[in-house]
Order: structure tokens, then C-alpha cells, then sequence
């Protein structure tokens, strides 16, 4: 871009603002805003900026010119939209590639750095229902297992054993998969365990790993029965050890498997 | 079929916006090189990409299609219809798509303006190639990290348990979602808030894709800013809106009796608000005087920055604040975009200064340009400080390690004395002559409003309000408006003078013929009005704690309060604890009921606050605990406190009354160089 | 784009300090953006450790008494923060009363700061996970005087005073059984703990 | 009434009512509830986001309130009342900054701020220059 074409612009803006400011000033002048002193010295600033800008003009050729170059793009009508034909075809492919390119390089980001599906942790995203909603729901269809158990999994993970229990133990009347039923089984053996009933806890929990072997919260809490309240750490140990091989486990409940991990090593070396 | 549709949407506005830029950028050079049919296309296919991807999103959430992951993690069967709308923009991902509809609609409103031109203008078509890149990278978002219409490929019984990213994916849709956040659905002043927000914070897009277009072509003069002067204006009061109702939604809902914290969210918000205030005043210095052609473009650009450093601070979880979403990978893509606008168009500017600095005009500082100096000065200040006050802990504690706590009282003890400055140079700056000033012009013209404004403050003082920042304020909020009052009363009876009709018929017609002035000035009420209002409640209000047992009577601020009775009711998403509490003052009695609401999964309860509003201020009741028989409560007094509200809202739409008033074509000699005179 | 020729040479110094002042400057603030991602903004040391134990008095749950903590001085204390409407605090709770149990012998005293809650709902948290043995007290905060001096942030939160009475750990959310048995057994053996 | 005896009556008035709003201004008072508030609006709750614990209703904001009233009625000093709170809480429980080596930017930026502005606004005080800047001549 060379500076011909911008030049007459901004002298145009110049003598725009000097006519303006020469018009202004006899206004304020006639408000008794500005005594006539100030008034002529700066009308002879505005005057003589005024004769620069069209001495300026004058001197610059290109400004007819301009004119004329502009007026000659006009008539090159077959040239309109040259480049832009390239442009809209080329932008179109290129976009089409890169939005497949985009789509799966976003699949393959995403799927590492999140947990498993598997995790219990990932449950609890459907934060933010109220559990009286849920009940509600739950309530309202007495028969879906699959609400109830999710209500039933929420209260576990929050701790709440009280209000879980029940809902696991009518759920087990329910139709579930494999999978829903030795978690519900698993669950309710480690709520068996944290009020003291060890051995019906194991049961439980072994019931639950009969169904699906590798229900792996099963192992844990296997694991942590075994090494706690059985104070067995020799079985303790292969089944924490497994599962602390697992990738994808949470942050929290990584430290909690490799203390009792640590717990269960004690317990085989000094008996 | 939701997920397809919207995520087609995303990607014809992304392919749009690549297509508008590459034109744009091809044709701010060689405009004839550009066909208007393909600008048309691609905008028109902006539009059509960004409203199928929001209209996707709306009609999913409204239809319950689970099959969308982001409808089946924020959103239930059983929400209210105003907040199934609302929970489009109440999340992280829906709220790049509101921000993309917006977007997509300035853009559209500023091709349609271009076709006033008969000829491809080489500016214009800049600006809107500066718009598609920056379209390109907010759908890029949405394609990408921030994809909303992720489908749920396996459903747990409530919600999502896994998603994909690919739109044809089999889904597995939940039966029920677990609902927006508790706190959003709260009122709704919060389903209008964000969009008032970000109609404000997108439209600064405009006179920055004009500003960079100017730059690129190394074009100087005010033809810029003329052109965007209506964008700015709406981006403002719609900002300015958006504020407000952000703090008249805390003083409702949070029941803290507050409206402003300085959280760093709210903080981000008042950072673009100001500068943007800056550069309204300081374009109007240049259009009127050629003067500050460099500051625009500075302010411009910081204006535009700020909006991307406040979405950035609010979406990247990287400060503690209310206002917060949890942690994103949207945090780094923000920042890597302010690093780009930052560094891009400063060192544009430094490649460029030599073409638009303009030279210095100032006759005197004791003028009207002197005054506007003043204000920018003021402004630009005040801005730095709120950022500086926001980023300092994080940056001490990135360099020493250790923390760092700034509040209320640092943003206070510097704001309170700026804000005293600018209410003195509103009052002084719309009557100041141009060029320069004679102490007995600007006496003559303040000598009245001054006694009016001595007198409120005695008047004050006499009802034994003795604070000096309550005098100050009322001194000074009266000194703005009877300064603009007299002005409007001076001109109009000049008018009538001239034209032989009674004053009062001149007084519209005084305000019509100079839009931009006068809806300046109104704007200018409204900011005093809110001044006052902050001073008074702030400064005179009252609040006690209050134990209660039923039946029994507790005085405070002339108010007789009796608990009642307490009452419990199951909501849909939340069991409500309430008491009835009967307020008496001179002989009127209201029964309130302030509310504590219990969800789930929260410790802590969210309190409802029940206000009795009346003309002298507001009687506000916070309940604070409830249980054993007893009530605890907080009651706050705050005088006059609808005068911010009323204030807030009066400048909002101010700025709008300079648009949409039209002046009468009789007087309009150059209707484009008139229209400037703000 | 090509520098038009308005551009004089002598300007171009200048242009290129500037440019190189705003990528450093921007630079710069990038990196400390990028420093913050991935931190709790919430999270805060405690300037106690060092210090010595606050000698407060609270009562005792379920009228035993009130209760000095530096009647303690000589036992090693952790002290627990905790309430009935705590989440983690459940979690945590099976690792306190098994450390209480272990370490019963060893002179370690584990306090119970109950936080903001009530004696109903506490007995009733306590009689469903078990109370610990006498070695476990648990003082009532009702004012939160107690949560005050410790500069409590939320619960759970666990601090740890070794046997001259001086504060010398804090752990902030639930604790585990194992980070509680090495922060213990460091302080037993005289250590500093490391967390 | 002669227009003299107006312009000096009006003055009168006008310096009346300013003297009314100074000496009001200056006599304005400050009770001890007023500091205790004023400190309260100085310590941020630690449970809470940005507030501080005299905006607070949650229970450990009004504990804190509780303490500061018992400090103030102990006849502590502002100082020694946060300090209380530093030793306990960190600095990050202070919202009002002290002025220390790693403040110091934050109350020298503002304070640098304002002086580039007016040095900016003194330089373009100039006479006006009607002649055209060789550069844009050029």
C-alpha cells in the first residue's frame, strides 16, 4: 500500500476539522464563551492550517490521480470477485480437511486425560441433582433399577451409608446387569464391614466377585476387609497389589490403596 | 440429530468465518478484488451456522434430547421452562455458544451497514475480515475443546457417564439429567444477566476490528470511530446493563445485603466498562478536535483485551471467586488468544504510530479537551488500579510464593477518591467551552448548581447525616445533575426565545436536536443518581443480628420486627426453610419471608433474603439460622438504595437514547459530521 | 504488507524496542497465568507450624468437663477438625480411631474439634463409626473460638503438636491412614514431618 | 432590592451553606461499633469467596466478627487486631495490603500511573500548531 492513496484522506480530515474549528470558534465568540484576544489568535492558527492543507493538496498530484485509479478498478468489472472465487473454493476444502483432522485429533486428546468410565468417581458428575429430586424420581418409578441404583451409588459415594443401604438391598429385587449387580452386592458387603459385620461383609463381597471377576472396587474392598478386619495382610496383599496396578484409579483413593498397600506389607513382614 | 445439527453449525460458521477472513484480509487492500456476492455468502452462512448451532442447542434443551451430553449434564425434565433456556449460556460450553450468536449477529449488522456504500469499502470489508478471525477462533472453540454438542455415548441413570466428540456417534441417551446448578436457577434475573454481559463484552469486537483494519491500512483520521460510533454505544449500555443487574442480582439473592465485592469476576467486568467509558469520551475529543488519534486506538485495544482477560479469568478456574467455572482446557486456549490479540495488535500499533498519532491541538488545559483529558486520566487509572488490585496476589504469589490478600478496602480507598474526581469532571466537563475556558463563563454557568448542591448537602448534614463521604456524595451528585438541569434549562428557553413557544414545549425538542449530547448528559444523571445511591446506603445504612423467638418484638432502625411463625416446604429441587416475620414502621405493616434453602451435596445453605422497598430505602431481612424455636437474622436499613438501581438503569439507557433518537432532518446539515457532537 | 514510505529509518529503532518490550511484557504474564493453571486458588499454608498450641479451654461432648489443650503438654495431639455434615470427614474418620487404637500407647492423644455442628448429630456420626478409644476427645467448638485460634479454613482440616506443645503439621482435607502413620511416627521419633 | 445587596446576599447564603456541609463534614462521628465493622471489612472469610467477615452470615465469618468485637473491647489497636489474624490465617486472610517489600509494586504501579498521565497530558499542553508536522508531509 503506498502512502499516495491515504494522503488526501487524511488531509481531507484536516481541512474537515480547520473549517469546523473556524466555524466553531465565531459560534462561541457570539455566545461570549471566548474573548475576541484568544478568538483571533486562534483563528489565525485555523487560517493558516487551512493554507497548509490546501498548499499541501496542491502540491500532492496524486490526489487527481487517485480519482482516476479508482475509477479505472471500477471499470475493470471482469476483475471483481477474481480472488475471491480462489479464496471461497480453497477456504472451503481447506476447512473441510481441517474439520476432520480437528474431530479426531479432539477424540484422541480427550480420551486421555479423563478416567475411566469405570471409576466410582465418575458418577458423582452428575452433581449438582438434589437427592430429593432423585427420590422423587425414584419414588415415582418404583420398578427402574437403573434410577434407583444411581440414587443408591450417589448416597454410598457421599458416604451416606444409612440412606444407601436401603436402596441397594431393593434394588437387588430389581432386574440388573452383571455388572450393576456385583457392584450392588460389593457395596453392600463394604457397608456390612464399616458397621462391623466382617463376616457377612466377605460374603457379600465374594458373592459380588463370583458375578464379575473383575469388578475391581470388589478387590478393594476384598483387600481392605481382609487386611482390616480379617487382619489377614497375606490375603490382603495380591488383591491390593492388583489393584493398585490398575491405571485411571482416582488421586484420592490412589493414596488410600497404597496406604493400606503399605499397611499390608507390614502386616507380611512382621506378623 | 440435535448433535448433528448443531455441530453442522459449527462447522458452517467455522468454514464462514475462514471464508470471510481471507476475503476480508484480501479485499482491506484490493477491495475490487473482493465480489460482494461471496462477502454476502459468507456471512449470511456465518449467520445461518451460528444460529443453527444456538437454535440446536435451545430446541435440544427444550426437547429433553439427553442424546446431547452437555443437555444431559446440566439440564432435567423437570426444569422451569426460563431456565431450560437459561442453562443454554448457564455452562461452560453453551456459553461459547451464546457468545458465538452474538458474535455472528454484530458481524451481520455491520456487512448490512457496508452496503450503504456503493463501492466494496476497503475499511469496512477489513473490519469484518478482523471479525471472521475472530468468529474463526470462538467456533474453533466450540469444534474443538469446548464442543456442546458432545454426544453421550453411555448413559449413567442420571446424566452422562461417557461422550464422544464425533456428532454421528450412536448415543445412548440418560433418561433424566440432574439439572442446572441450584444457585442458577436461584432467580432469574441470572437468565438475563449473561447475555446482558456479553452483548456488551462482543460488541467491543466492532470498533476493535475497525481499529485493526485502520491500523493494517495505516489509515488516520476519525472515519473509524464515526463508523462504529452505534456499536460502541450499544456494547456500552448493554455492558453497563449487564452490571447492574449483576449487582442488583447479589443484593437479591446472595443476601449478604451487598451488590459489589470487587470479586475479581465482577472486576473483570468493571475493567472493560471503564476503559470503554474512556474511549467514548475520548473519541469525541477526536472527532470534535483531531486530538488523542494514537489513545484510541490504545484504548480500543485494551478494551477488546480486557473482554478476552475477563472470559479468560472467569473460565479458567485459576482465581477463587463466586463467579468461577471448575477448571477447563478452555483456560489455556483463552490465554494463548490474549497473547495473540496482545501482542498482534500493540506491535501493529508500534509498526503504525508514525501514520495516526495526530498532532498535539490542545490550546488550554482549562477547557472542554482539558476536562476530557482529565476523564481519561481518571478512567484509565481506575481501570489499572481494579487490575492491578485483581492480578497482584496471583503474580506475588507466582514470584515469592507467598499469599497475598487485596479486598475491598484497598479497591475502596483508591476508587473513593477517583470517583469524587469524576463526578467533579462530569460536572464540569459538559459546560466547559471548547478550546478555552474563562473562569467567569464556567462560573456563571455552575454558580446555581452549586448553591442547589451546598444546599442538599446542608439539608443532609441537618438531618444529622454527618459523614463526609455521604455530604460529599450528595454535594456532588446534585452539583452533576442541576449543573446538566440548568444546561437543559438555559438552551431550551433560549430555543423558545427564539422560536416564540413556551418553554416546557422546548425541552424535547432541545434534547432531540443534539442526541448524542444530551443522551450523554442523561447518562451522566444516571451515574450520579447511582453515586448518591451508593453513598447514602452505604455510608448511612444500618445492620444488626437478631435473635428471635416466636412472638417475640425486636426494634431496629424506627422498624417493629416479630418473627411469626416458621414454615417448611418441599420444592422440586430443594426443601425451603422459611420464617414469617411481621415488620411494622409508623403504622404500615408487611409480613416478610426470608428463606434458607437447603440442596443437596451443599454444606453450607443459600439464603434467600425477603426485602420490604419502599421510597426511603429498603428494610432487608436475611435469615441466617432457623432451628430449636429460634430464628437468627440479619437486618440491614438501607436508605435510598433504589437510587443505584434506578441510576444503573437510567445510564444504560441513555446510551441507547443517542442512538434512537433520531434528530429532525431539517437540521441535519451533513447529517454524519453533526451526529458526532456528543 | 510493505512499510510505506512515510516510515523514516530513524523511527525504526524505537518500533522494534517497543514490539520486543510487548512480547516479553506479555510473555511475562502469560507464563504467570500458565503458572496458576492446575493450582487451588484455595489453597493456603498455615503459618502456626512452629508455633506453639493454643491454650484454649472448650468443653468437652457430652459433659465431661471442660478441656485445656495445653493440659495435653506432653502428648503428642493431633487435632481434627471435623463436623456430622462433613463428607470427607466420614471418609477420614476409620483412619483417626484406628491411629487412636495403634498409637494409644505411644502417648498420642487425638483431639476431635467438633466444627459448627450440634451434640445430636455428632453422637449420632460417632455411635454409626465408632467413637475411638479414651485416647480420642472431642472438644465442642460452639462459637468456632476454637476454629478461630487454629485458623481454620474449612473441615476436615488436622493439625499436629508434638510433645512440647509446638504445632508442626497441617494437613488440609481428609487424612489418610497412611499419610496420619508416618506424619505420626516422624513426630514420635522426633522428626519434623515431612507432607 | 439593589442588585449589589443581592449579589451579597446570595454570596452569603452560598458561603452559609458551605460552612454548614464543612463544619457537618468535619464533625461527623465515628462510634466504636463503627470500627469494629471497619476491621471486620479488612479480614477476608476464610470459608467464603472474596467476602469479607463483615459481609459474611455464615458462622465462622460471624465467630471471626465476635473475636475482632472481644479484641477491640480488650483496647487492642487496629494493628494488633490483624495482626492476630496474620499470625493465625496467613497474610491472604488480610484484604487491605500492608505497604511491605512485596506490596510495594502494588501501591507504587497506581502512583506511577497517575504521574505518566499527567506527565503525558503536561506534554501535549502546547501551543497550537498550525503548521503541518513534517511528518505527515512527507
Amino acid at each position: 500500500m503506498s502512502g499516495s492513496k491515504r494522503l488526501p484522506a487524511a488531509l481531507e480530515e484536516r481541512r474537515r476539522i480547520a473549517l469546523r474549528d473556524l466555524e466553531e470558534l465565531a459560534e462561541q465568540v457570539l455566545n461570549g464563551e471566548l474573548d475576541e484576544e484568544t478568538a483571533g489568535r486562534l483563528r489565525a492558527g485555523y487560517e493558516a492550517e487551512l493554507a497548509a492543507v490546501d498548499e499541501a493538496a496542491a502540491a500532492e498530484p496524486v490526489s487527481a490521480a487517485t480519482k482516476t485509479e479508482t475509477g479505472a478498478e471500477t471499470a475493470a468489472e471482469p476483475a471483481e470477485g477474481r480472488s475471491s472465487n480462489r479464496i471461497v473454493v480453497g477456504a472451503l476444502a481447506l476447512v473441510g480437511v481441517l474439520t476432520v483432522v480437528i474431530l479426531f485429533a479432539a477424540q484422541v486428546f480427550r480420551s486421555d486425560p479423563e478416567p475411566s468410565p469405570q471409576t466410582p468417581t465418575d458418577v458423582a458428575s452428575i452433581d449438582g441433582s438434589s437427592a430429593e429430586e432423585m427420590e422423587a424420581i425414584v419414588a415415582a418409578h418404583p420398578e427402574s433399577a437403573a434410577m434407583r441404583l444411581a440414587l443408591a451409588d450417589r448416597y454410598f459415594e457421599e458416604g451416606d451409608y444409612a440412606s444407601a443401604i436401603d436402596h441397594y438391598l431393593q434394588v437387588t429385587n430389581l432386574e440388573l446387569t452383571l455388572d450393576e449387580e456385583s457392584r450392588t452386592l460389593g457395596r453392600i458387603g463394604w457397608m456390612a464391614y464399616s458397621t462391623g459385620q466382617v463376616e457377612s461383609a466377605v460374603q457379600f463381597i465374594n458373592n459380588s466377585l463370583e458375578i464379575n471377576p473383575d469388578y475391581y472396587e470388589g478387590k478393594l474392598f476384598l483387600g481392605m476387609v481382609s487386611l482390616y478386619g480379617l487382619e489377614d495382610p497375606a490375603a490382603a496383599l495380591p488383591l491390593l497389589e492388583e489393584v493398585n496396578a490398575l491405571p485411571g484409579l482416582g488421586d484420592q483413593l490412589r493414596v488410600e490403596v497404597e496406604a493400606a498397600l503399605a499397611d499390608a506389607r507390614a502386616g507380611v513382614e512382621s506378623p | 440429530m440435535t448433535a448433528l445439527a448443531g455441530y453442522f453449525g459449527i462447522v458452517l460458521a467455522m468454514a464462514s468465518a475462514f471464508v470471510l477472513a481471507l476475503l476480508g484480509l484480501r479485499g482491506m487492500h484490493h477491495p475490487h478484488r473482493v465480489s460482494r456476492r461471496h462477502l454476502e455468502l459468507a456471512v449470511f452462512g456465518l449467520m445461518a451456522g451460528g444460529g443453527l448451532a444456538f437454535l440446536a442447542l435451545e430446541l435440544g434443551l427444550l426437547a429433553d434430547d439427553f442424546s446431547v451430553a452437555y443437555i444431559a449434564d446440566h439440564s432435567a425434565t423437570t426444569t422451569p421452562f426460563v431456565y431450560k433456556l437459561a442453562t443454554g449460556w448457564a455452562a461452560l460450553e453453551g456459553s461459547i455458544v451464546l457468545w458465538g450468536l452474538v458474535l455472528v449477529v454484530f458481524t451481520l449488522t455491520v456487512y448490512l451497514r457496508s452496503r450503504r456504500d456503493k463501492e466494496i469499502n476497503p475499511l469496512w470489508v477489513g473490519a469484518l475480515g478482523i471479525m471472521g478471525l475472530i468468529t474463526l477462533y470462538f467456533f474453533g472453540l466450540m469444534a474443538t475443546i469446548a464442543n456442546p454438542f458432545q454426544v453421550c455415548v453411555e448413559a449413567a441413570s442420571i446424566g452422562c457417564l461417557e461422550t464422544s466428540n464425533v456428532p454421528w456417534a450412536t448415543a445412548m441417551a440418560p433418561l433424566e439429567g440432574p439439572g442446572p446448578n441450584p444457585l442458577l436457577q436461584n432467580h432469574p434475573l441470572m437468565a438475563v444477566h449473561p447475555p446482558l454481559l456479553y452483548i456488551g463484552y462482543v460488541g467491543m469486537t466492532v470498533p476493535f476490528a475497525f481499529a485493526i483494519s485502520a491500523l493494517i491500512r495505516g489509515e488516520s483520521g476519525a472515519g473509524w470511530l464515526r463508523q462504529t460510533r452505534s456499536w460502541t454505544l450499544v456494547a456500552w449500555s448493554f455492558l453497563t446493563a449487564g452490571i447492574v443487574i449483576g449487582g442488583l442480582w447479589s443484593y437479591e439473592v446472595l443476601g449478604w445485603g451487598g451488590y459489589w465485592a470487587w470479586d475479581p469476576v465482577e472486576n473483570a467486568s468493571f475493567m472493560p466498562w471503564l476503559v470503554a467509558t474512556a474511549f467514548i469520551h475520548s473519541s469525541v475529543v477526536q472527532q470534535r478536535r483531531g486530538m488523542l488519534q494514537a489513545w484510541n486506538f490504545i484504548l480500543v485495544i485494551a478494551t477488546f483485551s480486557l473482554t478476552i482477560l475477563g472470559t479468560f479469568l472467569t473460565r479458567s478456574g485459576i482465581i477463587a471467586s463466586v463467579h468461577s467455572f471448575t477448571q477447563s482446557p478452555i483456560g489455556p486456549a483463552l490465554l494463548w488468544f490474549l497473547m495473540v490479540i496482545l501482542v498482534g495488535s500493540l506491535s501493529l500499533f508500534a509498526t503504525r504510530i508514525h501514520l495516526v498519532a495526530s498532532s498535539p491541538r490542545l490550546t488550554s488545559l482549562a477547557s472542554r479537551e482539558g476536562v476530557f483529558l482529565l476523564n481519561n486520566l481518571l478512567l484509565t487509572v481506575f481501570a489499572f488500579i481494579v487490575l492491578i488490585g485483581t492480578l497482584y496476589p496471583m503474580f506475588a504469589e507466582a514470584v515469592s510464593g507467598s499469599q497475598l490478600g487485596v479486598g475491598r478496602p484497598f479497591f475502596d480507598r483508591l476508587a473513593i477518591p477517583i470517583s469524587f474526581a469524576l463526578l467533579l469532571a462530569m460536572g464540569l466537563g459538559p459546560i466547559t467551552p471548547f478550546r478555552q475556558a474563562r473562569g467567569s463563563v464556567v462560573w456563571e454557568r455552575i454558580r446555581n448548581p452549586l448553591r442547589v448542591a451546598l444546599a442538599a448537602g446542608a439539608g443532609a448534614v441537618l438531618f444529622g447525616n454527618r459523614d463526609g463521604y455521604l455530604v460529599l456524595g450528595v454535594v456532588a451528585g446534585t452539583f452533576v445533575i442541576s449543573v446538566i438541569l440548568r444546561q437543559l434549562w438555559v438552551t431550551a428557553s433560549r430555543a423558545a426565545a427564539k422560536q416564540g413557544t413556551p418553554v416546557w414545549r422546548s425541552f424535547w425538542r432541545t434534547m432531540r436536536s443534539d442526541p448524542g449530547y444530551w443522551g450523554g448528559q442523561l447518562s451522566h444523571i444516571g451515574v450520579a443518581l447511582l453515586a448518591m445511591g451508593i453513598a447514602i446506603s452505604a455510608n448511612q445504612g444500618a445492620d444488626t443480628q437478631l435473635v428471635l423467638e416466636p412472638g417475640q418484638t425486636a426494634q431496629f432502625a424506627g422498624h417493629e420486627i416479630t418473627y411469626l411463625e416458621d414454615f417448611e416446604r418441599d420444592e422440586v429441587n430443594r426443601l425451603v426453610l422459611g420464617a414469617r416475620v411481621e415488620v411494622t414502621h409508623s403504622g404500615n405493616t408487611v409480613v416478610l419471608e426470608p428463606r434458607l434453602n437447603r440442596y443437596a451435596r451443599s454444606s453450607q445453605p443459600v439464603a434467600t433474603p425477603s426485602v420490604d422497598t419502599s421510597l426511603r430505602g429498603d428494610f432487608y431481612l436475611s435469615l441466617t439460622g432457623i432451628g430449636g424455636g429460634r430464628i437468627s437474622l440479619d437486618v440491614f436499613w438501607f436508605p435510598f438504595i433504589w437510587l443505584i438501581w434506578v441510576g444503573g438503569v437510567l445510564a444504560a439507557a441513555a446510551g441507547m437514547f443517542s442512538l434512537i433518537v433520531k434528530k429532525p432532518a431539517r437540521v441535519a446539515t451533513g447529517a454524519e459530521e453533526e451526529s458526532e457532537r456528543v | 504488507m510493505t512499510e510505506p514510505e512515510a516510515a523514516t529509518p530513524r523511527k525504526r529503532p524505537w518500533m522494534w524496542v517497543s514490539i520486543v518490550a510487548i512480547v516479553f511484557g506479555v510473555g511475562a504474564m502469560v507464563l504467570v497465568f500458565s503458572s496458576r493453571f492446575g493450582v487451588d486458588p484455595r489453597l493456603v499454608d498455615s503459618p502456626l507450624i512452629g508455633e506453639p498450641v493454643p491454650a484454649i479451654e472448650l468443653e468437652q461432648l457430652n459433659g465431661q468437663g471442660p478441656l485445656a489443650l495445653t493440659d495435653l503438654q506432653g502428648e503428642v495431639l493431633v487435632i481434627n477438625f471435623w463436623a456430622s455434615w462433613c463428607f470427607p470427614c466420614r471418609g477420614e474418620h476409620p483412619a483417626l480411631t484406628a491411629a487412636a487404637r495403634d498409637y494409644r500407647d505411644q502417648g498420642v492423644t487425638i483431639v476431635g474439634m467438633i466444627y459448627q455442628d450440634q451434640p445430636g448429630p455428632v453422637n449420632a456420626f460417632l455411635d454409626e463409626l465408632g467413637r475411638g478409644g479414651d485416647n480420642y476427645r472431642y472438644l465442642l467448638d460452639p462459637n468456632s473460638r476454637g476454629a478461630v485460634e487454629f485458623g481454620v479454613f474449612g473441615v476436615p482440616e488436622t493439625y499436629f503438636v508434638n510433645a512440647d506443645g509446638i504445632i508442626v503439621g497441617k494437613i488440609q482435607g481428609g487424612v489418610t491412614a497412611g499419610a496420619l502413620r508416618s506424619t505420626l511416627d516422624q513426630i514420635l521419633a522426633g522428626e519434623l514431618p515431612t507432607l | 432590592m439593589s442588585e449589589s445587596l443581592r449579589k451579597i446576599l446570595a454570596g452569603a447564603v452560598t458561603v452559609g451553606l458551605a460552612i454548614v456541609v464543612v463544619v457537618g463534614i468535619v464533625i461527623g462521628d465515628s462510634t466504636p461499633q463503627d470500627r469494629v465493622q471497619a476491621l471486620g471489612s479488612s479480614i477476608k472469610c476464610p470459608v467464603c469467596q472474596g467476602e469479607a467477615i463483615a459481609d459474611s452470615p455464615s458462622e465462622t465469618a460471624t465467630a471471626m466478627m465476635d473475636v475482632v468485637a472481644e479484641k477491640v473491647e480488650e483496647g487492642l489497636s487496629d494493628d494488633q487486631v490483624f495482626e492476630y489474624f496474620r499470625v493465625r490465617y496467613g497474610d491472604g486472610i488480610l484484604l487491605d495490603p500492608r505497604f511491605e517489600a512485596k506490596t510495594l509494586l502494588l501501591w507504587l504501579l497506581p502512583l506511577a500511573a497517575v504521574g505518566l498521565g499527567v506527565v503525558m497530558i503536561l506534554r501535549r499542553r502546547q501551543a497550537p500548531a498550525p503548521t503541518v508536522s513534517g511528518e505527515e508531509l512527507s
